[in-house]
């Protein structure tokens, strides 16, 4: 067996034996047991992408199960990134999960939870090695399916049953869309290699219903606007290593897929494809960003901005489609580069902010952030972990947000080359709401950060806060470190994400040179950008800074007191700014997209009204596309339902009618066809 | 553009140094007072414990084009925190009692006091009412009082002289 | 001779569209139970002629179990349900006298329309008497769709039951002996069933209104 | 001369003349308003007092609040590394191009407005919510105006659009660059916290969006937070002054070629400062919901000028 | 013998439980240790079946079993045995009373032994009176228990049921009339290996008229729109045991006698005539089934409805080729073995809570968690989810659908599937968490009678893992027969 073949073997069987584990063993030994489990695979699945890129050579295998015949698994390029993201955060989740789990004791089952876990890791696994569509469709929908169990495990929450409908009911019309499209561009046998599918080639009115099939199917796993309605509700309920999972990985499988589709099997399409790419992930950036900033439920807000994340990774695939229709190979190579650059980038912060606040959860019991406060001196560790992921999340240098940001803007740019007015109108807005939501970004991150963890402690729990287990801790950690390198690496990521690109069969793009010079010299020489230099300059800089003051002689007294107040007499924390304080400008600046309901009632005191008992301010905001998409197209569907409901009118002279209605319809269409 | 046509035409109207009178000479001192010991770059918080506001007119004053405070270097901030002096008016009042020694306490060192009008020193016809603690240098340290109900923009120059003076040399 | 034949055919189909027909204007049940017996007499006897001008003993034995059963059994037992409920009455059929003539006549040219390659492929001198079996067929659909009461419905059955003996009568002179024996088989015991049902419907409901049988619905 | 010599002596010039192009600014604004004012060089008199003085810190802020003043002027003194200010090309433009000068505005905002929550006080919320709003609504308008500019120079890179202006100097005049300038001016108004979008010198906090963010600091820690602010204005005017007026700005490493570029370059900065001046003294500060008015408009400049310069190309 | 076996015992049990009087407990024992043999004897069938044996008896060959004939014997059989094992009869606190008790016995067996009798029937005629028969039978138990929805329901299942099968019979008859101009009249004439030797001959107008009554007839039993009104009512208002029969089986029988007929119609006029019909129909019968899930508040209707979606599949699976005929007949043995289980754990539920409306069964997951375990098996079953068989079933036939380049038609089955789908989840979800009203008590109280309902999960997760060989092999005899 050749040594990838031993590692698959090998992750499987962790896998495996972490979820035997989970099930077997008893609440405390079956929880570590099965974490050892889902790490130990999380790591081979690791360094399966790593073997695979490093080696650029293809694994390939297929197994007759009894009645599934050609469960084919094979690695190639495009697979690589996604093994090693689902390694990353699955390991990071798993050693998380081991001491976050603990909390359910005796609450909610522990095996289930445990043995879905590594299940689902299993399934992230072996989906991106999928090569065959009925491979594919199935470890879908058992990805799905087990997902959708593990955003369950809080059963007794109502929130949590009603986001796993509608997780489950959007990624089932997902799945339908998928079906279509792998029957269509199979010709109706799955079981063909993907191999003999990249030789085929169907009909363009064919491959544009794919392609829109495709679109539908992934951006419904991946969260892009406007199915992206199950992220903000389902991730948040979920247990948080799990969300972070989902957030990560999970969601990574629809971008995974629609590359696999739309890069591998039916490498270049029109240039609409692209443009429709780009507008879906231009437009889930910017309302991703804008929903988020409105939310004061931490997982919630770090949810929609998986919406945004993915939104951005969209524009670069979109972008890159685009740039290969008109032939612009190297542009478009550049393109795609950025977008898996980003995508594993989001997996790793997004799974440390997920992870964070599960931690700040874990030890306050509440996800509204209103109620947080002062944890920053409580569990100093997350604090800091928290703190980098949001700073890798808002694009800051020299974090890897920024990096594969930095490489999407440059894209972006190189639309300059394309001669169409249509395009030469499209991407400066992509451009400048990319920036504007990046901007966002930052402004919401302030506002995560700032509310949750600094300043005083805004209720009793946060008050009784205590730092996360050390498993918790190494959990964050791990996707910690993750940032930080593979923001500092971009000089070596580049160049492998793009070698491993160019391994694509139909992809025209071998030439493309991809340097691996320090400074990250993208091929179309827009911008130069070298992230190690600049993390360099910073910290030298943050180290002069300090000796400059030691040689003027600067006064280095520090007296602690209070913090001034106007001279008041004492600060309470309902003082402080909150959530919805910080986020008020910017609502006011987009009210009329998020047209807020508000409600204030004032009551005073009865003898007079110049003395006011209480005061209160409610402010909804009811997302745009809930309003104006779903709660219609569900209202239709339920008013269909009614009327439906109405043939069933319990008269029994109305159902005979039916029959001869039905038999002389049928008569009349017998002698109608031939 | 009427603006600057106006500007033009009005010119500089702050006193000229050499024009002589109290004031400026005053203004001389307080310049080189400042410069030696505070740099020459004073801020100022100036804290109402309970004055008629009439001092705070004469303050006013201080900033007008004609007085032009900043030529000096000293100029009014927005925090005890930034500043080095506190302009303290009035009498203390209950209420203000805590907010003073607040403002102190969050002034960093080195720090000056000065306090401004007849209040300020004697509670002046406040004295004895029950919402008023007492003077000033009841509740926080005084370097310097000023006199006079209200002072006159160029007795406060005075006074703040007369703060910087005692400042401890650095 | 064969036309003779043919005449009768049709005038025994025409006859028993005529007492289905009868459901349609009146509206005593006690009315209903006479056009079916009668009907069922007339269908006995387009039987018996086929058995006659055929001469096929198999088909007088039909014959005679339609006179047996659905002349005069089952005819008396609707009568000894009619005592408890004779009362009750097809006051407010669902559709109205005139309408549901209208509409009869136009299942009867459907009908027509329907037989055509019927008629066309047979050389029977019965044909020209099915259209009007297939008409009864409709008709007794129609009724037991329109009407209120249980018991017209389980007429109206019944005569839905007549229709098709009648087509097979006068398309295929009969059907496979074993067949017949279990359809009749088959119809005693429905009938048994339905009335059955009748008498729950009755204790259950205190009425024969099938309109109360409105609760499940959705 | 050594390259890299030129490298740091211009960072010591930028931090070096920082303080004295606000005390200018200031001057003139006295000027303008009939008064005398400080002399420009007390700026640098604040600074010595600030750093002699101690530091207050409150009680509830954490490292993030003692931290925040060297982050903040360690991203700003990086931006002094990348922008060209006398000498095209350099060194250093292979770090970074225009969009990580505009990241590392962001960063440096970041850390402040996490600063301004630090404390717990209701001012410094306020300033920090109020910060990276203006921060974040001048981002689309920044990465527009760059990629007008990007498109003429086809580089994001500082010097290589520096020096595709001086090739073609014509360029300068084209209405996507002159709409790009106008752009890029309103967002330097809004980033650098200068009048109308905010008021340097107010005292009242509820107007306040900088100052009220660094109301809490004294001593080194206000000295440095103030000195980085400067340096920004001065970084983002001197930005201005060479993507959209090159001449002067050496293109060798001559003394002379230096020095020319340094005379030039004070002169530039001088108008740019005369212009600011008389702008605050004629307009009066936005109200805050106002402030995106003003950038959308900004935005739109860019947009238009994006759409000329790929229509005129 | 084994038809013997196959057909007497039914008749045998019910015997028994007609004559003993008054009824006891061990004469459920009896007739559920008797159910087994036909089970036994189905086997054996599908066995011989297998070797290539066509199985004939009697007179004219009176019987006669081949693939189809034993696949369907085998559905009968064991979703009879597991009425039998889990219905009225057997333990004391059942909640029925003796005459009750006596009258499924009888009633069931006697169910048993037409629908058996309908599938093994040579004579098309034959074939139709045992399937009017079966209404009868079953028409007796809807109101075990009377009430007036019970009542209600009998009434219109056996008016409407009689009425669609007289329709039937007209197409019988049509077609017998057929053959008779054809080939003169003969005893053999309505076997079905004699109509579809001639069926090449045959006058193709009168075939398309007769096969369009036929199909209102059946598929009135079968469930199918616009003749499916009985079917929610009769379903959820009949003891559970009974539902499960009729809807695990009925129908299936019902589609049989479809499948016999559309092969003879198909041999005279091409298969593209029958195919639109069943399209049509089970389209129609697809959508009034998804959106009427999506209102539902009934769970036991909610069972119903997705029985005649099911229908509809297999149904529309008929008219897609050989390919789809094979997704058809695993559709309906699956169905089978899913919907039988789910409503013998309808009936659990109702049972405990006393209420087969949906807002107040909550926290089932609490109340009896086995129960409820194989219950949201069993409804992902029939959302078609993996890894159940309906699942490969459905995919089989989407994949047919696919095949036969019918892509619109399928993205049309593929949307309503998602509503059903939807629907089915959300109810299953409001039952299965939430909290249970207090007066519900906690615990599985007959935990044997689970042990029959796990051997069905067991047997779904089978079939959609790992189609057995003998299965598939079977099915595609069934294919062989079905759409040579």
């Amino acid at each position: 067996m050749t040594l990838m073949g031993t590692l698959v073997t090998g992750a499987i069987v962790c896998y495996l034996a972490g979820a035997l584990a989970a099930l077997l063993g008893n609440d405390r030994w079956g929880r570590i047991l099965g974490a050892w489990g889902a790490a130990s695979g999380a790591a081979i699945s690791l360094s399966l992408g790593m073997v695979a890129l490093a080696s650029g050579s293809v694994f390939s295998a297929v197994f007759d199960f009894p009645s599934l015949t050609g469960f084919a698994l094979r690695i190639d390029g495009l697979s690589a990134p996604f093994l090693i993201l689902t390694g990353l955060v699955g390991a990071a989740s798993s050693v998380y999960g081991a001491g976050y789990s603990a909390a359910y004791t005796g609450v909610y089952s522990l095996r289930k939870l445990g043995a879905l876990f590594n299940l689902l890791l299993l399934t992230l696994t072996l989906q991106v090695m999928a090569d065959n569509a009925l491979t594919f469709l199935l470890l879908w929908e058992a990805m799905s399916l087990v997902a959708y169990l593990l955003v369950l495990t809080e059963h007794r929450e109502p929130a949590t049953v009603r986001a796993a409908n509608w997780y489950l009911a959007i990624t089932h019309v997902g799945f339908a869309a998928l079906l279509a499209m792998f029957f269509l561009l199979s010709a109706g046998d799955l079981s063909t290699a993907f191999d003999t599918l990249r030789a085929n080639a169907p009909v363009p009115t064919q491959r544009n219903a794919i392609f829109i099939l495709a679109l539908l199917g992934f951006s419904a796993k991946a969260g892009l606007i406007p199915l992206h309605v199950w992220l903000p509700m389902a991730h948040p309920v979920a247990p948080s290593h799990v969300s972070a999972l989902l957030s990560g990985v999970v969601i990574k499988m629809g971008v995974y897929g629609f590359c696999r589709i739309v890069l591998d099997l039916m490498s270049g399409g029109p240039a609409w494809w692209g443009g429709l790419a780009l507008a879906l992930g231009v437009a889930s950036a910017l309302f991703g960003v804008l929903y988020a900033l409105m939310e004061h439920d931490l997982k919630r807000l770090l949810a929609y901005h998986s919406v945004e994340n993915i939104g951005i990774i969209f524009i670069g695939i979109g972008a890159g489609l685009m740039f290969q229709s008109y032939g612009l190979m190297s542009l478009a190579a550049l393109g795609f580069v950025a977008a898996l650059y980003h995508t594993i980038n989001h997996a790793c912060f997004k799974g440390l902010l997920f992870l964070g606040a599960g931690s700040v959860l874990h030890a306050t019991h509440t996800r509204n952030m209103e109620e947080m406060g002062g944890l920053i001196k409580k569990m100093p560790r997350t604090a800091l972990m928290f703190l980098i992921g949001a700073a890798s999340i808002s694009a800051l240098p020299p974090l890897n947000g920024f990096a594969s940001e930095w490489l999407i803007f440059q894209t972006l740019l190189g639309g300059s080359h394309i001669p169409e007015p249509a395009v030469a109108l499209m991407i400066p807005i992509a451009v400048a709401l990319l920036a504007l939501s990046g901007g966002l970004a930052m402004a919401c991150f302030v506002k995560a950060f700032g509310i949750t963890f600094l300043a005083i402690a805004r209720s009793p729990a946060a008050e009784k806060a205590h730092e996360a287990p050390l498993s918790m801790q190494a959990g964050m950690g791990i996707l910690g470190l993750a940032c930080i390198g593979l923001g500092l690496t971009p000089f070596f990521v580049v160049p492998v994400l793009g070698r491993a690109l160019a391994g694509l069969d139909r992809l025209a793009w071998e030439t493309t040179v991809f340097s691996l010079t320090l400074p990250l010299n993208t091929p179309a020489t827009f911008g130069s950008m070298s992230s190690p230099l600049l993390a360099a300059g910073l910290l030298i800089l943050l180290g002069l800074i300090p000796l400059a003051l030691w040689v003027i002689g600067a006064n280095r007294r520090t007296r602690v007191g209070d913090t001034w107040g106007c001279g008041r007499i004492a600060q309470t924390p309902r003082m402080q700014y909150t959530a919805t304080a910080f986020a008020e400008p910017l609502r006011r600046v987009f009210a009329e997209l998020y047209r807020p309901t508000k409600d204030l009632s004032i009551d005073f005191h009865p003898e007079s009204k110049y003395f006011v008992q209480s005061i209160e301010y409610q402010s909804e905001i009811h997302p745009w596309f809930e309003k104006l998409l779903y709660q219609p197209l569900i209202g239709i569907f339920h008013r269909i339902a009614d009327r439906v409901r109405w043939i069933q009118a319990g008269w029994l002279g109305l159902y005979l009618t039916y029959m001869l209605v039905g038999l002389i319809a049928l008569l009349v269409l017998a002698w109608w066809t031939p | 553009m009427r603006l600057f046509s106006k500007i033009l035409s009005v010119g500089i109207v702050t006193e000229p140094l050499d024009n002589g009178g109290e004031e400026v000479e005053l203004a001389r001192q307080v310049a080189a007072k400042t410069q030696k010991l505070l740099g020459r770059a004073v801020g100022i918080r100036e804290v109402d414990a309970g004055s008629c506001n009439g001092c705070e007119i004469e303050i006013t004053g201080l900033t007008s084009p004609i007085y032009d405070l900043e030529r000096f270097g000293l100029c009014f901030v927005a925090s005890p925190r930034h500043a080095d002096m506190l302009l303290v008016t009035g009498p203390v009042t209950r209420n203000m009692e805590v907010p003073l020694r607040k403002t102190y306490e969050a002034t960093p060192d080195p720090k000056l006091v000065v306090a401004v009008g007849d209040c300020a020193k004697t509670c002046g016809v406040f004295q004895g009412s029950y919402a008023v603690v007492g003077s000033v240098d009841a509740v926080i340290p005084v370097d310097v009082f000023v006199h006079g109900c209200p002072p006159e923009p160029s007795d406060i120059l005075r006074g703040i002289l007369a703060a910087l003076d005692r400042l401890p040399p650095k | 001779m064969s036309s003779l034949f043919s005449q009768l055919a049709v005038l025994g189909s025409s006859l028993t569209l005529i007492f289905a027909l009868m459901l349609l204007w009146h509206r005593s049940v006690d009315a209903y139970t006479t056009a079916f017996a009668w009907q069922s007499v007339v269908l006995a006897g387009i039987v018996a002629v086929v058995a006659y001008f055929e001469r096929d003993p198999e088909l007088y034995f039909v014959a005679a179990m339609l006179l047996l059963l659905k002349g005069w059994l089952i005819p008396r037992l609707l009568r000894r349900m009619e005592g408890p409920f004779g009362a009750e009455q097809e006051l407010q059929p669902y559709v109205n006298t005139a309408t549901s003539l209208l509409i009869s006549g136009l299942l009867v040219l459907f009908a027509y329309a329907v037989c055509r390659p019927l008629v066309a492929l047979s050389h029977l001198p019965t044909r020209a008497g099915m259209p009007l079996a297939l008409g009864l067929i409709f008709v007794s659909l129609f009724v037991i769709a329109s009407r209120k009461k249980a018991l017209t419905q389980v007429i109206g059955f019944l005569m839905l039951e007549n229709g098709i003996a009648l087509l097979a009568v006068l398309g295929t002179y009969g059907i496979p002996l074993v067949v017949e024996i279990g359809v009749f088989l088959d119809l005693l015991l429905g009938f048994m069933v339905m009335q059955l049902f009748v008498y729950r419907i009755h204790e259950t409901f205190e009425s024969l209104d099938v309109e109360q049988l409105g609760r499940l619905k959705h | 001369m050594s390259a890299w010599f030129v490298e740091i002596f211009q960072v010591v010039f930028v931090v070096a003349l920082a303080p004295g192009l606000v005390g200018l600014i200031r001057w003139i604004k006295a000027r303008l308003q009939s008064r005398l004012g400080a002399p420009p060089g007390q700026p640098y008199r604040e600074l010595g007092k600030l750093f002699h003085k101690e530091a207050v810190v409150s009680k509830n802020a954490s490292w993030i609040f003692r931290f925040a003043p060297y982050a903040v002027s360690a991203s700003t003194l990086a931006i002094a590394f990348l922008v060209p200010v006398l000498v095209v090309p350099r060194r250093l433009d292979m770090v970074g191009d225009l969009f990580v000068v505009v990241y590392l505005l962001l960063l440096g905002t970041f850390w402040l407005a996490l600063a301004g929550l630090d404390p717990g006080s209701a001012f410094g919320g306020m300033g920090s919510s109020r910060e990276v709003t203006v921060a974040a609504l001048a981002e689309p308008t920044t990465a527009t105006a760059i990629f007008s500019l990007a498109l003429g120079a086809g580089s994001t890179n500082l010097g290589a659009i520096v020096a595709a202006a001086l090739n073609d100097p014509w360029t300068v005049l084209t209405p996507g660059h002159l709409l790009a300038f106008a752009a890029l001016f309103i967002v330097a108004i809004a980033e650098t916290g200068r009048l109308p979008v905010d008021n340097p010198s107010t005292h009242l906090e509820l107007t306040m969006i900088h100052e009220a963010m660094i109301l809490e600091y004294s001593g080194r820690y206000l000295a440095l937070l103030e000195w980085a602010a400067w340096l920004k204005l001065f970084v983002f005017l001197s930005l201005l002054a060479n993507l959209f007026f090159p001449w002067g700005i050496a293109t060798t490493l001559t003394p002379g070629a230096l020095s020319w570029a340094i005379v030039t370059l004070l002169v530039k900065l001088a108008l740019l400062a005369v212009v600011i001046a008389v702008m605050e003294t004629r307009v009066a500060k936005l109200r805050l919901f106002r402030v995106p008015e003003l950038l959308t408009a900004s935005f739109v400049l860019a947009l238009l000028a994006i759409t000329s310069s790929f229509l005129l190309r | 013998m084994i038809f013997v076996l196959l057909l007497l015992t039914p008749l045998l049990a019910a015997a028994t439980a007609a004559l003993v009087r008054p009824y006891r407990l061990w004469v459920g024992w009896v007739t559920t240790v008797l159910s087994f043999a036909p089970l036994g004897a189905a086997l054996w069938l599908s066995a011989r079946v297998l070797e290539g044996e066509v199985l004939t008896w009697g007179p004219g060959e009176f019987l006669r079993a081949d693939a189809l004939s034993a696949l369907l014997a085998l559905c009968v059989s064991f979703v009879a045995a597991l009425a039998a094992w889990l219905g009225p009869g057997l333990a004391v606190e059942d909640g029925y009373d003796a005459a009750e008790r006596r009258s499924y016995r009888v009633f069931s067996n006697l169910f048993a032994f037409t629908m058996l009798l309908a599938v093994t029937a040579h004579n098309v005629g034959v074939m139709w009176v045992a399937v009017e028969a079966t209404t009868i039978t079953s028409a007796m138990l809807v109101p075990l228990h009377v009430t007036k929805a019970s009542v209600e329901a009998s009434w219109k299942y056996i008016l409407i049921g009689s009425v669609g099968i007289a329709l039937a019979f007209v197409g019988t008859v049509l077609a017998y009339f057929d053959f008779v101009n054809l080939a003169g009249e003969q005893a053999s004439a309505l076997n079905w290996t004699s109509l579809l030797a001639s069926a090449p001959s045959l006058h193709r107008e009168v075939l398309k008229l007769a096969f369009v009554f036929i199909l209102i007839g059946y598929g009135t039993k079968a469930g199918l729109a616009p003749m499916h009104t009985w079917l929610p009512d009769a379903h959820s208002e009949s003891p559970s045991a009974l539902s499960a029969m009729m809807s695990g089986v009925l129908l299936a029988v019902a589609i049989y006698a479809i499948v016999r007929w559309k092969i003879v119609v198909d041999a005279a006029v091409g298969p593209a005539f029958t195919d639109r019909l069943l399209i049509a129909l089970s389209l129609l019968s697809l959508t009034i089934a998804a959106f009427s899930l999506l209102g539902q508040r009934n769970y036991k209707r909610m069972l119903a409805y997705s029985s005649i979606e099911h229908t509809g599949l297999t149904c529309l699976g008929l008219a897609l080729g050989p390919l789809g005929v094979f997704a058809a007949m695993l559709h309906m043995v699956n169905h089978s073995v899913t919907k039988s289980m789910m409503f013998l754990l309808a009936g659990r539920i109702q049972q405990r809570y006393r209420s087969t409306e949906i807002v107040e069964v909550p926290g089932l997951i609490r109340t009896m968690p086995v129960t409820a375990g194989c219950f949201a098996a069993g409804m992902f079953a029939i959302a078609g989810l993996p890894p159940f068989g309906l699942f490969i079933s459905e995919f089989a036939l989407v994949r047919a659908g696919f095949t036969a380049g019918r892509a619109w038609l399928m993205g049309a089955v593929l949307a309503l599937l998602v509503v059903a789908f939807i629907a089915l989840v959300t109810h299953l979800n409001r039952m299965l968490y939430g909290t249970p009203p207090k007066s519900t008590s906690v615990g599985e109280h007959t935990p044997w009678a689970l042990a029959p309902i796990g051997l069905c999960v067991v047997i779904l997760v089978i079939l959609g893992l790992a189609l057995p060989a003998p299965v598939s092999r079977l099915l595609n005899k069934v294919v062989e027969i079905a759409a040579p």
